[in-house]
């Protein structure tokens, strides 16, 4: 019976993970279509009003094109942000630390909750994988802290070691055992996903909580670190 | 009279290339030498087109914007090279600066911005997009 | 042990699914931001070129608003592949028949496959996890008809019955096995998220093939049906 009981709820905790997909496509998909798609059709109405009036020699024309560009300019800061939202370019292009540094920024301006934020230069470059990994377990622990820590402050540090790579978010909230007791809804996807995605990576998560704040420390195995640069062809010119 | 600028524009969207090529040749004062489609072509044919301003795209297949820059300006540091991007992260400015380029400028800012923006650097100053500059 | 074996398979799932769910972000993204994105601005340089033209007298003004609006068109259409692609909003606002006959129409008209599709209407409505999951696996079917069996047409049946709901897709090609031995890859993850999606809703997914076609047959059970309006009212007004 209570084997039943802990596969059920396995079973349900991936159920809703599948459900979180479909209402991120879902929402995506929305957004696309009931926001960028109505913009960008009526800035069509309005450009086709300028080209009319053109024709007709109407000096409104003008008017009518500076309104759809308008319209258009709001479309792209849309199309940006939805962009954004599903997966930072800085990560792909700059890397994770800068990727965390404005994370920590905005998080910073969005909530009024300070940030700060330390990286010590490491030379092993993380994979694609552990980046996008840590990535958003940042993002998960960030939203975590604005939704249940009450902290007033946040510290992220990301550094290299002999044994890979860890990422730190502290809080100076009231810690998990406080908030779970508040809170009358029985815990979320969140933690299970951070632990989950460090599992993926072989890797590790710890949750430390006191009543004097919270710590996610990730870790992250050499096997996910790419040699850098001159390391990897002096290996090969040895070969 | 006053002075031509040449300028040169490396994006790999044909579109968006040829969009800014058409706006800046209303201006009386610049003269587009060429549209390229990423950094590499840029690296080669820099030299024979001797251009003053190189517009350059961050995001372009085989060598992007970053690298790009660090090679045109090895090879020729007068020239001004201004990151003309669709983003808008203060890290990409600052990683741009780093690089060594003279100025960054959105792509949907108002076209006119792009044209101060070469007007400054051509002048010997930095330009930051009026975005950036705040949340740098 | 055998619990285990089950755990282990749950959790793989998960961490395809998170998988599937990162790649799906970072192209959604990049479409947008290097497809979407630049076409935009391209039409907003067109625009204000025609605005510079129409100040200056020139009358080519016309030609670049015209310009702009034929890339806005462009720009649109796209906007509506990407959205559609992600969560088609016939699904959400007519149900899973109209979605699965909008599916088949593209399908065929972009493959030049013959596609036939039959729907029973029935009572029972399927909850929205049922919906999605019959659309899923709709698509991922079609895919695979396109990708490996070489068929000329393919059918698709949808029909409720009494213990649940059924869909059906069979197709006139050269069968999994005969496909598999041609295939040098060892199998993806269709077929493995296919079974999944239906196990987790109790449901059962069947695949039976042989040098004539293949057939991929979903059961959806009772409990993810919707009673129809009436039926719920009356047992609400009785109790
Ligand atoms: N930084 C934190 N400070 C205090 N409590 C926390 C913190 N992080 C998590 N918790 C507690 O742990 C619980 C589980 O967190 P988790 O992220 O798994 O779920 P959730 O945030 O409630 O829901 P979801 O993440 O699915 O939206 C939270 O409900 C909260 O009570
Ligand atoms: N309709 C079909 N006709 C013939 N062979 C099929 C059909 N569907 C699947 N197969 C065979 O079964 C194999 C497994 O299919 P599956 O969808 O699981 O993986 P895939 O399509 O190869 O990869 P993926 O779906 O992950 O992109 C295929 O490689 C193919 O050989
Ligand atoms: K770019
Ligand atoms: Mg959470
Ligand atoms: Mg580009
Ligand atoms: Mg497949």
């Amino acid at each position: 019976r209570e084997r039943r009981l802990a596969d059920a709820k396995l079973k349900k905790l991936t159920q809703r993970i599948i459900d979180t997909q479909e209402e991120e496509r879902g929402r995506v998909a929305r957004e696309l279509h009931d926001s960028i798609s109505q913009i960008l059709v009526a800035v069509r109405y309005a450009l086709e009003l300028a080209r009319r009036r053109l024709s007709l020699g109407d000096e409104r024309a003008g008017e009518s094109l500076s309104a759809g560009i308008d319209s258009l300019n709001g479309a792209i800061g849309e199309v940006r942000r939805i962009s954004r939202d599903l997966r930072p370019g800085v990560l792909d292009d700059l890397g994770l630390g800068p990727a965390l540094q404005t994370l920590m920024e905005d998080f910073s301006k969005r909530t009024g909750i300070e940030t700060e934020f330390e990286t010590v230069v490491f030379r092993n470059r993380l994979d694609q994988d552990a980046k996008i990994a840590l990535y958003r377990i940042a993002q998960e622990a960030l939203t975590n802290v604005e939704k249940h820590s009450g902290a007033t402050k946040v510290r992220l540090l990301v550094r290299g070691h002999k044994q890979g790579a860890m990422m730190r978010i502290e809080d100076n909230g009231r810690g998990v055992a406080a908030s779970r007791e508040s809170d009358a809804a029985d815990g979320g996807l969140g933690l299970r996903n951070m632990t989950e995605r460090m599992e993926q990576l072989n890797g590790s998560l710890r949750v430390l909580s006191s009543r004097t704040g919270t710590v996610i420390e990730a870790q992250v195995p050499l096997s996910h670190m790419l040699q850098p640069a001159g390391q990897a062809s002096k290996k090969k010119d040895s070969a | 009279m006053t002075a031509l600028t040449r300028v040169l524009i490396v994006d790999d969207h044909p579109m968006v290339a040829e969009g800014i090529r058409a706006i800046l040749e209303t201006y009386d004062d610049v003269i587009v030498v060429g549209t390229l489609g990423n950094g590499q072509e840029a690296i080669d044919q820099a030299e024979a087109l001797a251009p003053d301003v190189i517009l350059l795209d961050l995001n372009m297949p085989q060598v992007n914007g970053l690298s790009a820059t660090e090679i045109l300006l090895e090879r020729n540091p007068e020239t001004r090279i201004l990151i003309l991007s669709m983003h808008d992260s203060p890290e990409y400015i600052s990683t741009a600066l780093r690089h060594g380029a003279a100025g960054y400028v959105l792509k949907d800012v108002p076209t006119e911005e792009i044209k101060a923006a070469i007007d400054r650097v051509m002048a010997g100053e930095r330009y930051l997009c009026t975005g950036a500059t705040a949340s740098l």
